[in-house]
């Protein structure tokens, strides 16, 4: 029975879906409005507006920066959420007869993977560096630079076995790292007032100031980034 | 002409800062007793100074709260709300001190005493309601605030008898509250004293759906059956709350209501036009007859006044819904004279409970002996109800009357004279009981009632008796009924 | 000045993130920090507002790039719910302080804090968007806040909740995504006037029928609306009492103004007759009014009550967006504001009282409303005001709901209204008899001491604010009466 | 031919999915959409989006499927 | 880039929508609805994704002699961030997942049901 309606539900969704896509302009079709409205715009505009090649990274820090505030504040609300729900409680709570948690798999890498990954370290956190620094002009950018660093990271904390109790970042540090976001962003919003007279607005004085807007954005995403994907390595990974 | 007056929400405000006043610094029995008793003086003394304006056709007005918007809470003292906000408050006087005595030694008086002001003020409120919302939220607050004091025993039988009271007059608030929005919708407006809102609303489909939720919401306090049911399974509560139930606040704001939604709401003309009173007047000799039938077979004294109550509030509804002169002036004067001679019974059944602890009609018997005072009062009361000449009843039956013929519905005279015989039937075998047979079982010792209990019960008598024969004094209730009447537009000059 | 609309979400939000580090080595300074930001947001949203009040709705362009190319925000009638938003903000940070301090364990108490920053920062950004996507993004702000808040108190019933509020609100977010993709496919724009304006040009029926589908029932679950309530009541009941108070009084009013929000897009089709979803809505809401009264009356613990009385609230709400008259829509728009304030007062009120005396149920219960005065004093003016008894503030909204069903020719929508009326009097007609009227069933009872002032303030302010919200009541009237006739007049 | 390398893809896509669905073992189901995910990636670097394209393979591939494997680890990986 | 082939991709994606709401309604593992889930976002990521595609476009980096058509940037910063948001609720719900199995012993949501 229950089958039957899942089936049921499902092929409903399914055929509306579909009945309603169908009308949609043909994918591809340049006349389609998705390009011929705001889009158009951006990209006769996006370079000479915002300085940068690159015109998601125009959309993402420029245009519509304000969601990408939003973005960065999800992404550390995911951080507190998880330390919200796994940080431990002061006391068990009582009457729990639950088995303790399985450990995470112990991992022991060999010998010749932790040199492997130390050996790359360096070159791993320069390709991000990379990433980082042309988010302006190539694909890429601070979050996918500060998700590369924040893989490197989870790596060494892997191979160099170190858990809370040894952190990689000093506690303190890592707080103020995991802000890095939203406080980058924070910075632009005041910088934008002062500079452009509007918030998150680019400074067109002096000619770097655009450049170093977005840069600061682009290293407060990326580092940002990097210590929340850790915090939540470590805090899923538990003790 | 129409005054702007503080007075106006004073009047209403006394009693609330009273309530305030008691619950926060009520556990002291003199503080509370001074509180209760000085407020209910002040109020007293304070709607007594806006009489002579009242007898002269001044209404006082004051806008307090815009609430809703557009709309307003506000007050507006013309006759008819003059008249029964002194009724209320030189009863609450009564039952102030009454209470006081008859409360000594229960438990949670703090509680008692608070919501006690509340239900007077919001009685105020009431007859003060400028407007068929102001009304409404007067007449829900007096639902919360009596249920307290119905369920303060606490005990089982209380609770259920609370639940009962709840649903009836919830419903029946409920269905004001849709009333009030259908004449919103149908009139645009709320506000008493043009003589009729829905007067150009005449031919409109959802006018009988107004009425009947008007008269059925406001119906369940004034008691018509079949929404009476509550009222008898309410007596649980401690007496003074049956007599301020009965005589002071809960059933006649029920018979209020009804009286502004007859002449203020809908208005004598439209009315007369539509024709729906003439059910309604049908339904109040219904109930006239068949709640004393009920009475005559109670044993209990609380519950034969229950009944009782239930037969008398008719009178006014049957009062009302006549559309005459004669007929309105007989109902808002039985709005005294039933309050007054009830008040007088209650008090004398919870003094004889009290002193003798007898509860049942037949423990009467030889009472007069022992307790000649208290069984004085009750006797005024007995007679009043049976509408012996010179008796407060008396002036209702007559013009209530003559409102029967001037409407042309001669039936109203014989129905009179049947309610007359059956209130004889029930109350005077128990006054002859009470007098000219011997005491049986009492216990040596069981003497006069406490002061505090017969005052207010003798004085209660007495106004009885005042009311009887004051009807050509001027100044007196009678003659705030005719100005009140007179004010009522379109039902041509009363005598 | 203008330029506070866009801080008026980005001050909770940053601060949300610098709280951690900055209460790293002493929790408890956590909540000093929130309540000043809280009390700072309270302020901002008073300036908006009083500048809505003066100069009438107005716009700002982030970052300086012009609508559509930008994104704008809009501070409208609509938008003063922030004003809501920011006062249950307050008073729920304030009582957290005392609150947290037993119910969250001290290594999750700043994180929660900032959880609720996040929280209240997405609901002000939500409130004031005018893009589309901007209002997407606010609105997983405040759904992963949320989620994770429900089990910020440990506890396994609260994280099953938890869990199942997720799964629910993230299809549902999915599904507003979902419909935002087909808006942009269809118009090449985010900003909700401009959607508003090319869509008329539209000729495709099926991709705009879609996204009018998914965006209502997006939005429906958002709301808890009835029959898509399920995740509500273990996730308002099971969660901090706090964060109960904020579920339900700001959170679920998302559904409905995002409902507001969007059903103007599509208001300029000639070709779309939008009468059967409204039918539709006021048909759900007038079942969800009743339903969810008759589960709150079969509940015997409290918080759980006060959850499925949420559904029946939202019942009123929807019930008056979908009648659809201006008067109705009045109703709706104000309850929206008010039942915030009510409701909050109900949680954090039952909070205090589940808080001192131990116990959940009313059986437990009984006779705690002599323990503890003041707070008892509190939700029974909660009570009567979401009772709807005038003057409180709970009877605006019924009042202009019901002569909004007589404006819609729908007396029968009017009498159904006045039912589940006197059903929810009922229900809470329990609470206080347990409360007050019955004698104690664990002696524990009589020695619960009244709650500390951080508690007893903030709830007696909220209760206050519930009678003199509608004593005072004109001016969230005629914003809500502003709103509804954008609404009516089609966007 | 971009035609065919689109079918493959979508088909590819599907398979993964479903085998997601009906796989038993949580283990294989993550790193199965661990594939997916790259899968995707492909698909949206094809369709000029280099930018999602690189953000899904470090997010999706990536960081996503470490977390559902820290998870499974600490719940078992049988399903059932 | 012939176009007639992308309108399959809308039927693709929805295929891959519905096996990801199969998941969340029929599966009873928690980490197995939350598998289906992401698959669901993903599908409509992907719808957006190619709804911004253009026939024969590149990526929208403007460069020295690039001159073909440019894929809508805006569809691709959106989902940008919607993939943040989706891994943030991976992970919430993950860390939610452990605690249940901390707390009740399993992660099978009938079991879950019954046990409580």
């Amino acid at each position: 029975m229950r089958r039957l309606l899942t089936a049921l539900a499902l092929a409903i969704v399914g055929a509306v879906m579909l009945a309603g896509l169908a009308g949609l302009p043909r994918p591809g079709d340049p006349a389609a409005p998705v390009h011929t409205h705001v889009a158009a715009h951006i990209v006769a505009h996006g370079v000479e507006d915002t300085g940068s090649r690159n015109l998601v990274t125009a959309v993402l820090l420029a245009y519509r920066a304000y969601d990408t505030f939003g973005e960065v504040v999800v992404i550390f609300a995911a951080l507190a959420a998880v330390m919200v729900v796994l940080a431990p409680a002061a006391a068990p709570p009582p009457g729990k007869t639950a088995p303790p948690p399985s450990p995470a798999p112990a991992v022991a890498p060999s010998p010749v993977v932790g040199f492997v990954i130390r050996l790359l370290a360096p070159f791993i956190a320069a390709f991000a560096a990379l990433v980082l620094w042309h988010g302006e002009a190539l694909p890429g950018g601070g979050f996918q630079a500060g998700v590369i660093l924040g893989a490197l990271l989870v790596l060494l904390s892997v191979v160099m076995g170190r858990g809370l109790e040894q952190p990689l970042v000093p506690a303190a540090a890592a707080r103020w790292l995991q802000a890095a976001g939203p406080l980058a962003f924070a910075a632009a919003m005041l910088i934008g007032l002062a500079g452009a007279g509007a918030v998150l607005g680019l400074p067109a004085e002096p000619a770097w100031g655009r450049h170093a807007v977005l840069l600061l954005l682009e290293l407060g995403i990326g580092l940002g980034g990097a210590a929340i994907i850790l915090g939540l390595y470590l805090q899923m990974r538990g003790h | 002409m129409e005054v702007l007056d503080i007075r106006v929400v004073l009047a209403p405000g006394i009693s609330l800062l009273c309530a305030l006043l008691v619950f926060v610094l009520g556990r002291h029995d003199g503080w509370r007793a001074t509180f209760t008793l000085g407020a209910a003086l002040i109020k007293l003394v304070l709607i007594l100074t806006l009489l002579p304006g009242s007898l002269e056709g001044v209404v006082y007005v004051y806008r307090a709260f815009d609430f809703p918007p557009g709309i307003g809470i506000a007050f507006r003292v013309d006759g008819l709300g003059m008249f029964f906000a002194l009724v209320s408050s030189t009863l609450w006087v009564l039952t102030t001190i009454y209470a006081i005595g008859y409360m000594r030694d229960q438990h949670d008086r703090v509680r008692f005493f608070g919501f006690f002001a509340l239900c007077v003020s919001t009685t105020v409120g009431i007859a003060f309601a400028a407007n068929l919302l102001t009304l409404l939220l007067f007449y829900e607050l007096l639902t919360i605030c009596t249920y307290p004091l119905v369920i303060h025993d606490e005990t089982p039988a209380a609770l259920k008898a609370g639940r009962k009271y709840l649903a009836y007059t919830l419903a029946g608030g409920a269905l004001i509250l849709l009333g009030t929005v259908l004449v919103q919708h149908l009139a645009g407006s709320l506000a008493f004293g043009t003589g009729g809102l829905l007067a150009g609303a005449a031919g409109q489909p959802l006018l009988p759906l107004a009425f009947v939720a008007l008269v059925a919401g406001f119906g369940v306090k004034a008691c018509l059956m079949p929404l009476h049911g509550w009222l008898p399974t309410a007596m649980v509560a401690p007496t003074p709350v049956s007599a301020l139930l009965h005589a002071v606040a809960v059933v006649k704001a029920g018979v209020f209501g009804l009286l502004r939604v007859i002449y203020d709401v809908f208005g004598v003309e439209l009315l007369a036009g539509l024709g729906y009173t003439s059910w309604l007047a049908a339904l109040a000799a219904f109930t006239i007859l068949a709640a004393s039938f009920a009475a005559l077979a109670q044993v209990n004294f609380k519950r034969r006044l229950a009944w009782s109550t239930i037969s008398q509030l008719s009178y006014i509804v049957l009062g009302a819904a006549l559309l005459t002169p004669f007929a309105a002036l007989a109902a808002i004067v039985h709005i005294a004279n039933q309050a007054f001679a009830k008040i007088t019974m209650f008090f004398v059944a919870g003094a004889v409970e009290r002193t003798t602890g007898r509860t049942e009609l037949r423990e009467l018997t030889g009472l007069g002996h022992v307790m000649p005072w208290t069984m004085t009062a009750f006797t005024i009361a007995a007679l009043s109800f049976v509408g012996v000449p010179l008796f407060a009843g008396f002036v209702t039956k007559w013009y209530l009357s003559l409102g029967g013929l001037q409407a042309g519905a001669w039936w109203v005279v014989l129905l009179m004279l049947a309610s007359a015989l059956l209130n004889a039937a029930y109350w005077l075998p128990v006054v002859y009981r009470a007098w000219f047979q011997p005491p049986r079982g009492l216990e040596p010792g069981v003497r006069e009632a406490p002061l505090l209990l017969l005052a207010p019960a003798l004085v209660s008598a007495a106004y009885v008796l005042l009311l009887g024969v004051s009807t050509r004094v001027p100044g007196m209730p009678f003659s705030l009924a005719e100005a009140a009447v007179r004010f009522v537009s379109g039902i041509g000059a009363a005598p | 000045m203008e330029h506070l609309l866009p801080l008026a979400a980005a001050l909770p939000l940053v601060a949300a993130a610098l709280l951690p580090a900055v209460a790293w080595r002493r929790p408890d300074a956590a909540w000093g920090w929130a309540v000043a930001v809280g009390a700072g947001l309270l302020g901002i949203v008073g300036l908006l507002l009083r500048r809505l009040l003066q100069d009438g709705p107005f716009s700002y362009a982030v970052g300086g790039w012009a609508p559509p190319w930008g994104i704008e925000l809009r501070f409208d009638a609509l938008s003063a719910f922030s004003l809501g938003i920011a006062l249950v903000g307050v008073a729920v940070l304030v009582f957290s302080g005392r609150y947290a301090q037993a119910a969250v364990p001290p290594q999750r108490r700043a994180w929660y804090y900032s959880l609720l920053l996040v929280n209240l920062g997405g609901l002000v950004g939500f409130a004031c968007a005018a893009d589309l996507f901007n209002l997407f993004v606010c609105m997983e702000l405040v759904s992963v806040s949320s989620y994770a808040l429900v089990a910020a108190g440990g506890g396994r019933i609260a994280a099953l909740a938890a869990f199942k509020y997720l799964v629910a609100g993230a299809v549902s977010s999915l599904l507003v995504l979902f419909a935002v993709g087909i808006l942009h496919a269809l118009t090449g724009s985010l900003n909700m006037a401009d959607v508003a304006l090319r869509l008329a040009d539209v000729e495709a029926r099926g991709p705009v029928l879609l996204a009018l589908g998914a965006l209502t029932a997006g939005f429906m679950v958002k709301a808890a609306l009835f029959p898509l309530h399920l995740w509500l009541p273990d996730a308002h009941a099971s969660a901090p009492s706090p964060v109960s108070a904020v579920l339900s009084a700001l959170v679920v009013k998302l559904g409905v103004l995002g409902l507001a929000r969007v059903l103007p897009l599509f208001a300029g089709l000639d070709w779309l007759v939008l009468a059967p979803l409204h039918e539709g809505l006021a048909w759900l809401g007038a079942i969800a009014i009743v339903a969810g009264a008759l589960a709150a009356l079969l509940q015997e613990d409290l918080k759980l009550m006060l959850a499925y009385s949420t559904v029946s609230n939202i019942g009123y709400i929807v019930l008056g967006l979908g009648l659809a008259t201006p008067l109705a829509m009045t109703g709706g728009l104000v309850h929206v504001f008010y039942h915030a304030l009510i409701k909050a007062t109900l949680f954090l009120a039952a909070g205090a009282i589940i808080h001192q005396a131990g116990f959940r149920t009313l059986r437990d219960l009984r006779g705690v409303g002599r323990a503890m005065p003041w707070t008892g004093v509190a939700l029974s003016l909660g009570v009567l005001a979401i009772v709807g008894l005038p003057p409180t503030a709970g009877f605006l909204g019924k009042w202009y709901l019901l002569l909004g069903a007589l404006e819609a020719g729908r007396p029968g929508f009017a009498v159904a209204l006045l039912a589940g009326a006197l059903l929810i009097f009922v229900y809470y007609l329990r609470i206080l008899n347990a409360f007050y009227f019955r004698a104690p069933l664990r002696e524990q009872i009589l020695a619960v001491r009244e709650a500390p002032l951080s508690m007893l303030l903030p709830v007696m302010a909220l209760a206050l604010l519930c009678l003199l919200g509608g004593l005072f009541g004109s001016g969230p009237v005629a914003l809500a009466a502003l709103a509804a006739a954008r609404l009516a007049g089609g966007g | 031919m971009s035609a065919l390398f689109d079918l493959v893809m979508l088909a590819l896509l599907l398979g993964m999915a479903l085998a997601v669905a009906r796989t038993r073992d949580l283990l294989a189901a993550a790193i199965l959409f661990s594939g997916y995910s790259l899968v995707m990636c492909l698909l949206w670097l094809h369709r000029g989006a280099p930018d999602v394209a690189m953000t899904e393979a470090a997010v999706g591939a990536g960081v996503t499927t470490i977390l559902f494997l820290l998870a499974i680890g600490r719940t078992g990986r049988r399903e059932r | 880039m012939d176009g007639g082939w992308q309108h399959l991709d809308y039927f693709a994606f929805v295929a891959l929508f519905c096996i990801g709401l199969y998941v969340v309604l029929a599966k009873s593992n928690l980490v197995k609805k939350l598998l289906g889930l992401n698959i669901m976002e993903t599908s409509v990521f992907a719808f957006i994704v190619t709804s911004g595609m253009v026939d024969g476009g590149t990526a929208p980096v403007v460069g020295p002699g690039i001159d073909a058509p440019f894929a809508s940037p805006l569809p691709h910063a959106l989902i940008l961030t919607g993939i943040v948001v989706a891994v943030s609720i991976t992970a919430l719900a993950l860390a939610l997942i452990v605690e249940i199995k901390r707390q009740c012993g399993t992660i099978e949501a009938d079991e879950l049901k019954g046990a409580e």
